[in-house]
């Protein structure tokens, strides 16, 4: 019954998603400039997908990313961040030394640093909501739409 | 004395929203408040200089836990039934709680005050030293993911956990397979 | 010799690093699991780690049991500023104690699980992975709020662990939901202490912590923050009047959680409540609260007769040692109450003999379970007959628990006796041999129970597989030798006592210790304020 | 102490962020909805929140981000007076835990309803009392104990 009504919203959320997308992007990488970071743009990039979800269905955002994807992108996430620490240990520094990636140029170093981990925050975060909301979703309502 | 004014106004909404929400018996209603009263915490945030928090407020609060909760509903219930709980118990409790915060607050600094504690020990090497050491406008950036970039994988951690919990208590883990079938619950017929 | 120099100097880096490795090598292996997400590699990470951790911690143990601490600053940023990892006598034993009992736990676990639990092993791995992890790293940490994020890693980890016994019975559901709201309130609590010590104070850091308190004992914001600490803690230990959670959550969880939980939640949570009592407020703060003590012994005695008498009563033994439990805690308690250093390092002890006993029981009952499909005293009469290693097993714990000597149970009970009477304090030492009276009853119930009474015959019950009876037996036999052999437990006992009543060995002179410093902590690390200190590598 | 305007202005925000913490401690310990708890819960949570925002609040300060010419380069100019970012840090990790704490809760609610057919304490306790004594009876009349 949902793919039958609401056209209005349909069509806004196709251009909504988008631009949410595009807004979570900007989140990610300016948040060294600007409020925002990893996290808020994870949520931002998990919202898109959740209004998706909303309007279309659950069975065709499971069918854009399918939940085993998910799964691993929110563990590769927390990979990448705890592997950026390893990859410093390795090169000698403590772990989450950011320096250790251009020993010439510490804050170089941190700039490389702040943006991997920033990264696996936001995968872990996005993939993590994504997971929460298929979780939620996948279960039978037990009141229909008309009841609200 | 404006900023007081504007702490103050949002702060009787915010009061007046969560006395609403313990009285409120339509779980709907209750959802809606709790958005509500994250807004306007993202507010008072804004207002106390907290913009990352305020950002992060607005988009959990009143975007994510909202969907969850609405989610919960539809799974559950949409009333609250009243209850006959005794409620001195719970009150001396709160009592207590409240007046053990507010004795502590006795020998707190003032609101504001530059040369309180908190803000003449580390503060200042944070502000003055990550231009150089990090070279990163937001500050809060800095500290998050560099000076306590720890605490900030820890927190990582805390929500790889939550997924995962969802993930036994509700669905499991997805492998390739499965075309989706309508997967019923195993509902007790009520 | 070019060579030779090289490949020292590799191993000394990888030396310096086993603090951080400590906590990364158990962090990493959840993901990896969830990456994986096969079910035997799962089971193959998750043991293998735990080694490699239980191997770390032994080597950490090893450097800081003569005294002295070990200091690592993650990402290279010097405290204040950054987060410190800091190891003395005191959390190395407890994070070998929770290591050793993850290690032991995981083949146990194998078996057990898939008795008990039908999907999603794959997601119980990466949860117990977690739930140790957070263990881990909220005693190893040497900053306030850092323990706060790592208790929240292992507090979530365990809502689910406990809810997963909805299997077997559905009111796990609900005690896992009521441990999730008083355990958050607990955090919440905590995390409010620590913000009034940040408003007094400035930092986050516990050395600079405690040097920043002194002189300000009469504030009332740091004395409010020591409430909310304790109570936030308290919470999480199951100290007596905040103990609401424990019962449920232990007998409806599945056995290997149980096993693991109950060797080792509540002892992380006791270790930080002791580290924030003793080495953030100094002792000289404590002892003058003597509220403290006036507070902390009638609630440890009524834990120590009010656990024991409620568990003469339960018909499940899974459940009467949940109450036991309970019990013990308050002995642990009695021994901070006490407030001197024998009391302290009783506690210690007592953390770590109980922790290793109680594993040893609940293994017990989890292989009754598994033969026998519940742990009620009906259905697991004369089972002792039956599973003969168990039976033994399960009779050696269970006088470990009463305290008979011989046992580890006896020499920290014997310590706590000894300290109640170095503070003159004879009726208490009475009362804890007297509290012991109620052990000796529910544990013989248990014996009668398992030996005495007559099998039923429909069973065909046999002692479990290798896998399950290996760690039992090696678990009984540390019974044992920590009742005989008390060098290490004692002596890192001692050692921890005196590290945590000297109070932190403080911010400003982190020099007077440079010799007992055994590592060098890499360079980078040294000046956060040296940009040019990255160059030298 | 000193019971002037000064103090009482100055710890007026503490108060207030009290109040409102009660208010939500009072709904997680006195509500019996188990839905309601969870927003309870978040109430008192976020009032803590505000507390530690408060702590980093410098009055005529700013939010602690330095401004960057189009090159991006900064600049630390001690004219300018930032708000501590440490609170700030701190609440934003703590707000992570918050929503991963409500998802959890939410999800248990979600199974708690299908296992016993409501979400209200009151009669969750009632299920499980008759739970307990139908063990008590099976299981504890050959011992003459109580479960």
């Amino acid at each position: 019954m949902i793919n039958h009504h609401h056209l209005i919203l349909r069509v806004v959320t196709k251009l909504l998603v988008g631009a949410i997308i595009l807004f979570a992007f900007y989140v990610q990488f300016h948040g060294d400039f600007s409020p925002g970071g990893g996290f808020q743009a994870g949520v931002l990039m998990a919202a898109a997908f959740i209004i998706y979800g909303l309007v279309f269905g659950l069975d065709k955002t499971q069918e854009v990313l399918p939940p085993w994807v998910v799964h691993k992108l929110s563990a590769l996430g927390v990979l990448i961040y705890s592997g950026t620490g390893v990859w410093s240990m390795m090169l000698g520094y403590p772990f989450l030394d950011y320096g250790a990636f251009d020993p010439g140029h510490p804050s170089h170093g941190q700039h490389t640093g702040i943006l991997a981990v920033e990264a696996g925050v936001g995968l872990t975060v996005a993939a993590v909501m994504v997971t929460i909301y298929y979780g939620f979703g996948a279960r039978y309502p037990h009141i229909s739409d008309e009841d609200w | 004395m404006i900023e007081t004014l504007v702490n103050i106004t949002l702060f009787l909404m915010l009061v007046a929203t969560a006395i609403a929400i313990s009285q409120m018996h339509r779980l709907f209603a209750v959802v809606m408040l709790s958005g509500v009263f994250s807004l306007l915490t993202a507010l008072l945030f804004v207002a106390l200089d907290a913009v990352d928090v305020a950002f992060t407020e607005a988009a959990v609060g009143a975007g994510i836990s909202t969907v969850l909760m609405l989610g919960t509903i539809a799974l559950t219930a949409r009333t609250v039934k009243p209850s006959t709980r005794p409620q001195t118990i719970p009150l001396i409790v709160v009592f207590v709680t409240g007046a053990a915060l507010i004795y502590g607050t006795m020998d707190m600094p003032n609101f504001g005050d530059p040369l309180a504690p908190a803000q003449v020990h580390v503060r200042p090497e944070y502000i003055e030293r990550s231009v150089e050491q990090i070279d990163v406008p937001n500050i809060v950036t800095a500290i998050l993911a560099s000076y306590r970039g720890f605490d900030t994988m820890g927190e990582t951690a805390v929500v790889f956990t939550a997924g995962i919990g969802v993930l036994a208590l509700l669905s499991g883990l997805g492998r390739r397979r499965r075309k989706a079938p309508p997967r019923g619950p195993q509902e007790p017929k009520a | 010799m070019a060579g030779d120099v090289e490949i020292r100097e590799v191993a000394m880096t990888l030396h310096a690093q086993l603090p951080a490795l400590q906590i990364v090598v158990p962090f990493m292996t959840a993901p990896l699991i969830v990456f994986f997400g096969k079910r035997e590699t799962a089971w193959w990470l998750a043991f293998l780690s735990c080694s490699v951790s239980l191997v770390i911690s032994y080597l950490l143990l090893m450097q800081v049991i003569g005294g002295g601490f070990i200091s690592y600053q993650m990402g290279g940023w010097a405290p204040p500023l950054g987060i410190e990892y800091r190891i003395d006598a005191a959390n190395g034993l407890i994070l070998f104690l929770i290591s050793l009992v993850a290690t032991i736990t995981m083949p146990f676990a194998y078996r057990s699980i898939q008795a008990e639990i039908t999907r999603s092993h794959t997601l119980f791995y990466a949860c117990l992975m977690l739930c140790f992890t957070g263990l881990m790293g909220m005693v190893i940490t040497g900053d306030a709020f850092n323990v706060f994020v790592f208790l929240e890693v292992s507090s979530l980890s365990t809502y689910v662990l406990v809810a997963m016994g909805a299997e077997r019975d559905k009111r796990a559901l609900t005690a896992a939901f009521d441990y999730l709201i008083l355990g958050t309130i607990g955090a919440t609590f905590f995390v409010i202490g620590i913000g009034f010590l940040y408003m007094a104070t400035g930092t986050l850091n516990m050395a600079d912590l405690a040097d920043r308190i002194q002189g300000q004992e009469s504030s009332r914001t740091v004395r409010a923050g020591f409430a909310f600490i304790v109570v936030g803690l308290g919470l999480k230990a199951a100290m007596v009047p905040l103990h609401l959670w424990l019962p449920r959550a232990y007998t409806y969880a599945p056995s290997a959680v149980t096993v693991f939980l109950a060797a080792t939640a509540t002892k992380a949570s006791i270790y930080v409540m002791l580290r924030f009592m003793f080495s953030v407020y100094q002792p000289e703060f404590v002892f003058h609260t003597n509220v403290l003590q006036i507070l902390f012994i009638p609630l440890a005695l009524l834990a120590m007769f009010g656990g024991s008498f409620v568990a003469v009563f339960q018909t499940d033994m899974k459940r009467m040692l949940a109450y036991s439990s309970i019990g013990q805690i308050g002995y642990m308690l009695l021994g901070i109450a006490m407030l001197n250093q024998s009391g302290v390092s009783a506690t210690m002890v007592h953390m770590f003999n109980h922790g290793i006993t109680k594993a040893v029981l609940f293994m017990g009952v989890g292989a009754f379970v598994l033969r026998a499909g519940s742990s009620f005293y009906d259905n697991i009469g004369g089972l002792g007959r039956k599973m003969p290693v168990t039976g033994a097993v399960i009779v050696i714990g269970g006088l470990s628990l009463i305290g008979i000597p011989g046992t580890a149970g006896f020499v920290s009970k014997w310590l706590l006796v000894q300290a109640a009477f170095e503070n003159d304090m004879w009726p208490i030492a009475l009362l804890i041999v007297l509290s012991s009276l109620l052990a000796v009853i529910y544990v013989w119930r248990v014996f009668e129970v398992i030996y005495l009474q007559a099998p039923n015959e429909w069973s065909e019950a046999s002692d479990p597989p290798m896998t399950m009876l290996v760690p039992m037996i090696i678990l009984a036999v540390a019974c044992v030798y920590f009742g005989i052999f008390t060098d290490l437990s004692l002596g890192a006992a001692g050692t921890a006592a005196e590290a945590l009543l000297n109070g932190s060995f403080g911010m400003a002179e982190p020099s007077l210790d440079t010799s007992a410093l055994p590592l060098d902590v890499p360079h980078g690390a040294g000046d956060a304020g040296a940009d040019a200190t990255g160059g030298d590598h | 102490m000193i019971w002037d305007v000064e103090f009482i202005l100055g710890h007026m925000n503490y108060w207030l962020f009290i109040v409102l913490m009660m208010v939500g401690f009072y709904i997680v310990v006195a509500k019996g909805n188990l839905l309601k708890k969870i927003v309870g819960l978040n109430i008192f949570q976020v009032a803590v929140f505000m507390l530690y925002i408060s702590v980093g609040k410098i009055t005529g300060g700013t939010a602690p981000i330095f401004p960057a010419d189009l090159t991006g380069h900064i600049e630390y100019d001690p004219s300018i007076l930032y708000s501590n970012p440490l609170p700030h840090v701190l609440i934003l990790t703590a707000i992570v835990v918050g929503v991963a704490t409500t998802s959890l809760g939410l999800a248990l609610i979600v199974r708690i309803r299908e296992g016993f057919d409501s979400i209200e304490e009151d009669e969750l306790v009632e299920i499980e009392r008759a739970m307990m004594i139908a063990d008590n009876a099976e299981h504890g009349s050959s011992m003459g104990g109580r479960a």
